[in-house]
Order: structure tokens, then sequence, then C-alpha cells
């Protein structure tokens, strides 16, 4: 009786372990099930390449929204990454241990306001003065980048502020010994050791930035266009799902499940790089 | 030309500080400008009054009630997968190839962006198991969403619990399960449910999953299967619609202290865990 | 006289490190075994084998037999938990669970389906009192365990296993961490609680060995170098490795 | 453990025997985002009346309304487009209301009036600067709905030979359309006649002013049906529904805010 009740209990164990797989395949199956065969149909080529995106019209080409994509992403990272690596270096090599255990939950906690806030602040505030001095409708790459390199700043302070401490204290002793500044401690010393985990961070706003949604459509303007300035209105993947998910049926929905596709693969890639990123961290202590 | 060290120390501490403060200015300019519009607006009769007009007027009590109820299906669903998930990973099974695939699905599962979790779940939940827009609906795709969060957390939880707790139970004549239910989730309950806290406050915070799973009704749910709207599709329907920004910031307002609240309390139970090994 | 376990051939490898080798031996019901021998001789790995502790590690193999009770305990079929049941087991560091003095003692017995109030009450009296921990804790069972001093928590460890009602205990190092004072308690109890149990006592301390064993059996680099009565070990060694280790040459 | 588990079991099963216990009636409709105001409103009035029905209203938009009136999500779909697209054409189309298409501009622009002419070259991108059609010296900002949207399709329709020019920025509903607008001097969008407020201001088309009596007489030309989508026949508590819709208590509704009775 009680070897049977062990016995079944490891069995439901087992069985629950694959619901976070059995998610992710079931999300696969379905997404794949309803973009891959339009791919297929439509052409890869036509699909990935073409700039003309007009679903009235029968033609989808996401290339814009590729490129929208990538600009929005790397956008954010040129606001967000340095201004949180930065920061994070401040906080655990240059700040009193109490003020930074203070700072840093305080920073995570940010990471928990809703997007729609951050877009909303962006309509509010940003895009307005984006428009005041600079020209163009505001609403732009410039403004979504900005809000995203924001959004994702919790996530690289936290992680690198965690790589950077798992640094060994003795690394830096013996800089110093040798009579180095904090700075070229920082720099010679502490930063590489961390290098790969701070990476990760980075690697994780990354999937953050490509993969929000809301925020970005409410500051981007969500023109199917390839920017020639930051000031120009663009429309990423994610947003293009979600603006004509509700009113698309037929070839039209098809489309925006294949942009779903390839998002997702793009999202898949980024974290592998990740995770061999944090691998290579574990490995190295 | 070398820069003497004296300088660059002074301008690297002039930088990285000067990053910082940026970026804690900015993040606090964010949460005093909502609630400083918002507070006003934010009172008890708000929350507890219906909308009015389509949220032009009036409160935001449905919505309040949506906010509650989808977090807490998702929970209900998501906890008891994701603990016993961890639970076979840590303490039923030696590292191999089935353990690696899982892990790495679930961390795959955790990049996916919420756009992703809503296509799936309207194709999945309200279409192919005919659900319609609905809370269950709803629920269950912010349960696939948190289910990561939860298995991590709760991975780390229980890896926390001391080896050899768990040798003199088996040494006592436990059986692994004995072993899981009388020491090592006790034991790990408090990382549990912080991570279970963490995860609330990411569902009611979502909007771009809830809202193609669970619709936007504004009326107070009597069923799972009923349509109902979040305080946060409330807020992004009032702020992109222009339908009412006084009611917008409240709705925001509200939002912010929910999910600060709920990240506060998981802070703090995840310290008082912390103090309480060390 | 009875013979509770008998080790035949005996092997242990760890990540195929050899690290116990060709072990034979029996050992006596109801005495006390002392096995004594310098750190990282397989004493503990030893210890370990006799009530399968070393099924939670990963990448082990073993070669032989260890037969309780004329029983092979190795065997595919053999149930562990029940084999733990009847060998308890008291560890170097005293861990009490997080948990009550009294809820740590009726740990084993309510696994086994003890639910009476009245018998588990007994059991702990009894245990507490066999482990001498009853006088210093019987006004406040219902506190952590945690709060114990050191030596406390050790006989509470001891009271523990003995709740169980085991066949026999094994013992590692049980008083490497402790005061003089509260070894001496333990070893009282040890000296008493033989005449019900068969206990098998790792130690470091060789002095320990020729005041409570019985019997002792000295380890080397994962080989039984010498078994024989205390007094026999103590006074007049066979090998020069046992001598030399007695006398303190090395170790 | 087991009790919260337990707990919440409880919860879901009283939750799902809640709401399908009582045997309430219900009716979803969903569809256009320019009706769903009004729907939801004309639920309200008529649950006011009818206490065992529940009647729901999702948005969603047009496309939305006849496919979940197709797959059976909702019982009835809203849609509001000039032509109705052939996935339509199993279903039961009644028209509720027309909608006229304001042309909406900031109001601080100085403009009053466009012709069809230019709204076209205007959306098209022949025509840029504010300057061409007797504005400022200042770009325009052309604001459009996303593709598959009823009211989109309808004013591509109506004006003919659109080609959105690619830098037009989209928005997703008539709302925000309108916050956009009002937020950028410089642009012009359109939305539905109905949602025209003080922070916009809607043009004159071919010197027609976009008001309910020029609709109705049918000057202005930027008009379209609004349809009630139902898949077989009207019968039951989805013909009760629509026939109140139609009657002189619901057409007031309808046209009490700012849509125009169907007849």
């Amino acid at each position: 009786m009680k070897l049977f009740g062990e016995k079944a209990v490891r069995r439901i164990l087992m069985v629950t372990a694959f619901s976070a797989l059995s998610g992710l395949l079931l999300i696969a199956l379905f997404i794949l099930n309803e973009g891959l065969p339009f791919i297929f149909k439509y052409g890869i080529k036509e699909f990935l390449f073409s700039s003309d995106w007009y679903p009235h019209l029968g033609k989808f080409g996401i290339y814009p929204m590729i490129v929208a994509s990538l600009w929005v992403t790397l956008g954010a990272m040129i606001v967000g990454a340095p201004l949180g690596v930065f920061g994070a270096i401040f906080l655990s090599e240059y700040t009193p241990r109490p003020v930074m255990k203070i700072i840093k939950p305080t920073i995570e906690l940010l990471a928990a306001i809703p997007s729609v806030v951050y877009g909303f602040i962006g309509v509010m505030v940003l895009a307005p003065i984006i428009r005041a001095n600079f020209g163009g409708p505001g609403l732009s790459l410039l403004a979504a980048s900005i809000i995203l390199g924001i959004m994702i700043l919790p996530t690289v302070i936290s992680i690198s502020i965690d790589s950077i401490l798992a640094v060994p204290q003795s690394y830096r002793e013996g800089s110093y010994a040798l009579g180095a500044t904090t700075w070229q401690t920082t720099h010679m010393v502490t930063i590489k050791a961390s290098k790969s985990g701070i990476i990760a961070s980075i690697i994780l706003g990354l999937g953050r930035a490509i993969g929000e949604t809301m925020a970005v459509i409410m500051v981007a303007g969500n023109s199917v266009n390839i920017p020639n300035t930051p000031l120009d209105s663009v429309r990423t993947l994610t947003a293009n799902i979600a603006l004509e998910m509700s009113y698309a049926t037929g070839m039209h929905r098809q489309a925006l499940f294949a942009t779903g596709v390839v998002l997702l693969i793009v999202i898949i890639i980024l974290n592998s790089l990740a995770s061999v990123a944090i691998r290579k961290r574990m490995v190295k202590r | 030309m070398r820069i003497h060290p004296r300088y660059t120390q002074r301008g690297a501490v002039v930088i990285l500080g000067g990053a910082t403060l940026l970026t804690l200015v900015i993040l606090i300019f964010i949460i005093v400008f909502i609630l400083e519009k918002g507070l006003p607006v934010l009172g008890w009769n708000f929350l507890t009054s219906n909308p009015e007009d389509m949220g032009r007027s009036g409160g935001i009590f449905p919505t309040l009630i949506g906010t509650i109820i989808l977090p807490l299906i998702a929970i209900i669903i998501a906890t008891p997968l994701g603990v016993f998930t961890s639970v076979y990973l840590s303490e039923y099974t030696k590292e191999t190839r089935a353990t690696k695939i899982i892990r790495f699905g679930t961390d795959c599962l955790a990049g996916i962006p919420s756009i992703i979790f809503g296509l799936f779940g309207y194709i999945f939940f309200v279409i192919t198991l005919g659900m319609g827009w609905s809370l269950l609906a709803g629920g269950l795709t912010l349960a696939v969403m948190i289910l990561p969060t939860i298995i991590r957390t709760s991975e780390e939880a229980i890896r926390a619990v001391p080896k050899s707790y768990r040798e003199v139970s088996f040494s006592l004549g436990a059986s692994s399960w004995q072993t899981v239910k009388k020491v090592i989730l006790p034991n790990a309950l408090p990382g549990i449910v912080t991570g279970v806290m963490l995860s609330i406050g990411r569902s009611i915070g979502e909007t771009a999953a809830v809202i193609f799973t669970a619709g936007s009704s504004l009326r107070i749910p009597t069923s799972l299967l009923d349509s109902a709207r979040t305080m946060s599709v409330h807020f992004y329907i009032l702020a992109r619609e222009g339908i009412s920004a006084e009611n917008a910031y409240g709705t925001a307002a509200a939002l912010i202290i929910a999910v600060l609240l709920v990240n506060l309390s998981a802070y703090w139970l995840m310290n008082r865990f912390i103090s309480k090994r060390s | 006289m009875k013979t509770k376990f008998q080790i035949k051939d005996f092997s242990f490898y760890f990540n195929e490190e050899k690290v116990l080798k060709n072990i034979n031996f029996e050992i006596e019901a109801n005495s006390i075994l002392g096995i004594i021998g310098p750190a990282g001789s397989g004493k503990t790995t030893f210890l370990r084998s006799l009530n399968r502790m070393n099924d939670l590690e990963s990448g082990y193999r073993i070669e032989g037999n260890i037969l309780l009770d004329g029983i092979d305990i190795y065997k595919p079929e053999y149930d562990v938990v029940e084999l733990r049941k009847k060998v308890g087991m008291v560890f170097a560091m005293p861990v009490p669970l997080p948990m009550s003095i009294y809820e740590n003692v009726v740990y084993g017995p309510r696994l086994s389906g003890v639910q009476d109030k009245k018998r588990l009450d007994e059991l702990v009296e009894k245990s507490l009192s066999s482990a001498y921990l009853w006088e210093e804790v019987k006004d406040r069972l219902h506190t952590s365990g945690m709060r114990l001093s050191g030596g406390q928590q050790q006989r509470l460890c001891l009271a523990r296993v003995l709740a169980m009602e085991p066949e026999a205990i094994l013992l590692d190092e049980p008083s490497s961490g402790l005061d003089p004072i509260s070894t001496a308690k333990i070893e009282d109890a040890l000296t008493v609680l033989k005449k019900s149990y068969t206990i098998i006592l790792v130690t470091n301390n060789t002095k320990q060995a020729a005041r409570v064993a019985d019997n002792t059996a000295f380890f080397l680099m994962g080989e039984l170098i010498e078994l024989g009565t205390t007094s026999q070990i103590f006074t007049s060694p066979v090998k020069t490795q046992t001598d030399d280790y007695i006398t303190g040459r090395f170790g | 453990m087991k009790k919260i588990m337990l707990m919440s079991f409880v919860l879901i099963a009283a939750l799902l025997m809640g709401g399908c216990g009582k045997g309430k009636a219900s009716l979803t409709l969903a569809g256009s985002t320019a009706f769903q105001p009004f729907a939801e409103k004309l639920a309200d009035q008529y649950m006011n009346i009818n206490p065992d029905i529940s009647v729901t209203v999702q948005g969603g938009g047009s496309a939305v309304g006849i496919q979940s009136a197709n797959s059976g999500a909702a019982q009835i779909g809203m849609a509001d487009l000039v032509v109705l697209p052939a996935e339509a054409e199993g279903l039961t189309a009644t028209v509720v209301a027309k909608d006229g298409i304001a042309i909406v501009v900031n109001p601080a622009n100085k403009i009053s009036g466009l012709t069809t002419e230019q709204v076209r070259d205007i959306f098209n991108g022949k025509i840029t600067n504010w300057k061409d059609v007797g504005g400022i010296n200042a770009p325009i900002t052309v604001v459009s709905r996303e593709a598959g949207s009823g009211t989109r399709s309808s004013f591509e329709e109506i004006v003919g030979n659109i080609n959105l020019k690619r830098d037009a920025l989209i928005q997703d509903s008539n709302g925000t359309i309108r916050e956009t607008v009002a937020n950028d001097a410089n642009s012009v969008g359109y939305l539905s006649h109905g949602l025209i407020n003080e922070k916009i201001k809607a043009l004159k088309v071919d010197d027609q002013e976009c008001s309910t009596e020029a609709i109705i007489a049918g000057n202005y030309k930027l008009v379209r049906p609004i349809f009630l989508l139902v898949k077989g026949n009207l019968e039951g508590e989805i013909k009760k529904f629509i026939d109140y819709i139609l009657s002189d208590e619901g057409q007031n509704t309808i046209k009490a805010d700012g849509l125009l009775p169907a007849k």
C-alpha cells in the first residue's frame, strides 16, 4: 500500500514536471500550426524581405517590422545597457553595502511596474518633448527606444550587480595591493571577471525589449515604415500582431501568426545565447 | 597620451554615479508622476463603485474583481504544477538529459513575450477549447506564463533547504515523499510563497496576454466563463482611447499601489526567509 | 554470540575510485563496535553503507554483499525505507530538524504510522531518558530543538533514533564537536544501550573507542587492517600499522 | 497545503456553478469598436427591462465580429463596413444604425474644410504640407487606422483610390486616433462622427459639414452602415434583442449618443 503510494507520487510528480515543457510545446505547436503553412504558401523570402504590408490586397511583407524590431531593440540597448551597467558597477563597487542593499530592491521593484504605465508616460511626457524639440510626430523609434531602455534597466542592473558581487573579493584585493585605483581595479579586474554575467543581463534585457508589446504600441506610432531617422514612426513585430490581431481574418490572421513564429524564433535564439553566457559564468565559478 | 589614474578615477566616479542617479531619478519620476495625478482620484468610492459610460465616470469596481480573480486562478493552477515540478527536479531525479530538457523548456517559456501567450491563449483556450473570452481562459493563459517563475523560485527555495535535513529524515526511515512533505516543503515554503507573490505581481500588471484571452467586458463577472477586465486592461483602454484622463490616472495609481504592495510583501517574506536561514 | 551484520567481500567505488577494498568481517549483536582510523580511511563510507545512506549520492558503485540478519540489504527488492527503520543513524554534526523537541523525537514513529498520543508521549519520555536528556528538557518539549546546546542537540538526535526502536544504531563521530561533559553523557548512554542494540561507532578519537567499544576495527586507506576485542587491539595489536596509529605515530 | 488546495477547488467549482447553474440566458456581442459603446448602453437598458438575460459586449473590431459570429464565440457580430467581406456571406446581416466618418484635425489647425481630392492626396502622401491646402507651413502628420479596421476600409472605400502613405501613424481605435490628433497640432485623422469632442475639430468635406442633419439629408458622403451579424435566422433571444435595438427606444439611444438611426 505504502510502496504503491510512493510510486504513484513519483509518477504524478514526473508528469507535472513536464507541464512547463508541454506548455512550451503546445504554444509552439499552435503558433507554428497557424503560422508555418502561411509562410510556406506565401514564400519565406517574400514574407521576410518584402516591404509591402497591405493585408487587404493580400500583400504580407514584414521586412519593415523586422527592421523596426531590430532598431527599437538596438535603441533600447543604447539607452539602457550603459546606464544599467554603469549603475550596477557604481552600486556594487562605489556604494556602501547598506545603501546598495536598499537601492537594489527598489530598482528591482520597478521591474514590476506594468508596461502600460511606461507606455503611458511615453505618450504623455516623452512624445511631446520629442515633438517640440526635434519635430516629427513624436511617436517614434526614438520614443520607443527610450521607453524600452528604461524598462530594461531593472533587469540589467539587478543581474549585473549579482554577477559583479560574485567576483571573489581576493581578486580586488590583489589589484589594490598592486597600487591600482578603484576604477583601475573595476575595469581591469572586476568587469573582466564578471563579463559573461553582465552580457547575460544585457541579453535578457534584449529579450524583454524585443518582446514588449503594449508600451511599444503606445509610443512607436506604428507606421509600416523603414525608418530613415530616429524620429520616424515604426511598427515592431509584436505591435504588428497586437494591433491587427483583433481585426484579422483568413490569410491576414495567418500572416499575424507567422509574425509570431518569426518573433518566437528570434526569442529562442536570444534565450539560448543568454543561457550559454550564464552557463559560462557558472563554469568559471 | 596617458591620463593620470587619479583623473580617470574621478571621471569614472562622476560618470558611473551620474548614470545611477539618472536611473533612480527616471524610475522615481514615473511613480511620482502617476501617484501625484492618480491619488486624488483614488478613494474608497472609486474602488467600490461601478464605472459609468465606459469608464468615463464612476469607479473601477468590476476591474478590481477581475484583477483579483484572474491572478488567483493563475496561481491556483500554476502553483501546484510549479512546486511539484521543482520537487521532482530537485528531489526525485539526478541530472539527466530529461531534466536538462525540462530546464531548457522552462527557460524558453520564461523568455516568451506576453503577446505570444496572448495569441496562444486566444487560439487554444478561447477558440479551440471553446471557453470564449473568459476568466478561465485568461487565468489559464496567465498560469502558463507564470509557471517558469514559480518553478525557478521554488527550486531555489528547495535547494536552500540544508542537505543534512534530508539525510536525517531518510536515516529515520522516511520515504522520499514523506521527506518532501514533512521537511522540505515546510522549510522551503517562504521561498515558494515569494515566487507566488512575484507571479501575482506580474499577472496583475499583464495586459497583452489578458486582453486577448479574458476580453474586456466591464461587467462584474458572475462565473468563470464570463469575460472580465483587469485594472491594467482598463487603464490601457482609458488612456489609449482618451476616455477619461482623470480615471486613467486613478486606475494607474491603484494598479501601481497593488503591484508594489504585492512585490514589497514578497521581498519582506524573502528577507525573513534569508535571515531565518543564516 | 549472535551475528548482526555480515560483510562479505564488500567494495565501494566512488566515481570509479575504490574507496573500500574487499572488506570481510562480522558484527556481533548487542555489542559496541568501534571503528577507528585516520581521516579518509573509508570509515564513514563504510558506516553509510550499512543503512544505504550512500544511495543519496550519485556516481557510486558497490561489489560484494552486506547481510543484515542473513538477508542481503543490497538486493534489488530490498526495502530501503524498512532498512533505515531497523538501522538508525546519528551524524557527526547534530542536526535537529527545525521543529520542536517533541516533534523531533516522534518524527520516526509517526512515519511508521504510530498516531496514538499516549504511546507517542511514552516513546518521547523513554527515548529522551535513554539519551540522558529527559531531565534537562522535560519542561520545554514544545520549544524548538534548534535552541538546545550542541551537546543537547546531539543527545536529541540519539533520542530521535531510539524512538524508532531500531535494531542497530550507527554513530558517525557523534562527539566530534562536543565538550567533554556531553561526550561523557553520550558514552554513558551507549554503554547502557548496547544491552538492547547493536551499536557501531565511528570515531576519530581512539581513546573514545578504548573507553566504550567491546570490539574495535582499524581502517586504513579503505582496507580493514585489523579487528579484535578492544583490549586486544589497544594492548597487543598484531599489525604494525595499528600499533603506529594507536600510539599516535600518524593519523 | 491540502486545505488550501481543497478550498480553491471548491471556489472554482462554486464560481463555475454560479454562472451555469442559474440557467440565465446569455447573449454575447463582439466586433466593431465604433458600435461597442452603443451596444454596451443598449445591453444595459435591455437587461433593465429583461432581468433574466445577460448581455455581454466585447470589442475587437469588425473582423472579430464576423469571425466570432461564424465560430460561435459570440451570437451576434458587430461590423461597420461599407462592403461586407466574403466571410460574412453565410451570416444574416441587419443594419441597425448608420455612422458618419469625420475627418478630424487638431483644434489649433486653421483649416476648416477639405475636398475629397485633397483628403485622398493627403492620405496618399501627395500633399505633405498644410500650406498646400491653405494652412500654415507645417508638415502633415497622417493618422490612420490599422489594416482590417472597419472604419479604415469604409473610409478608403468611400474616398476611393487610397494607397496610404507609408509613414502614416497607425492607431487601433477611434479613441486613440482622437488622442493622437488632440496631442499633435499638425495631424489629421478620421473617426466615427459620434466620437467628436472638444479636443478635436471635424472638417467639412466638399463643403458639407459632418453633422447629423447633413448625414440624414444624404449630403455628407462619408457614411457607412452598422451591421449586426447572426449565424442562421433571427430567432429567440437574439431576435428579441435586435428587435429592441430597432425599436423606437433603441434607435433613440443610438441617436442620442451620436450615431444615426438605421432608417
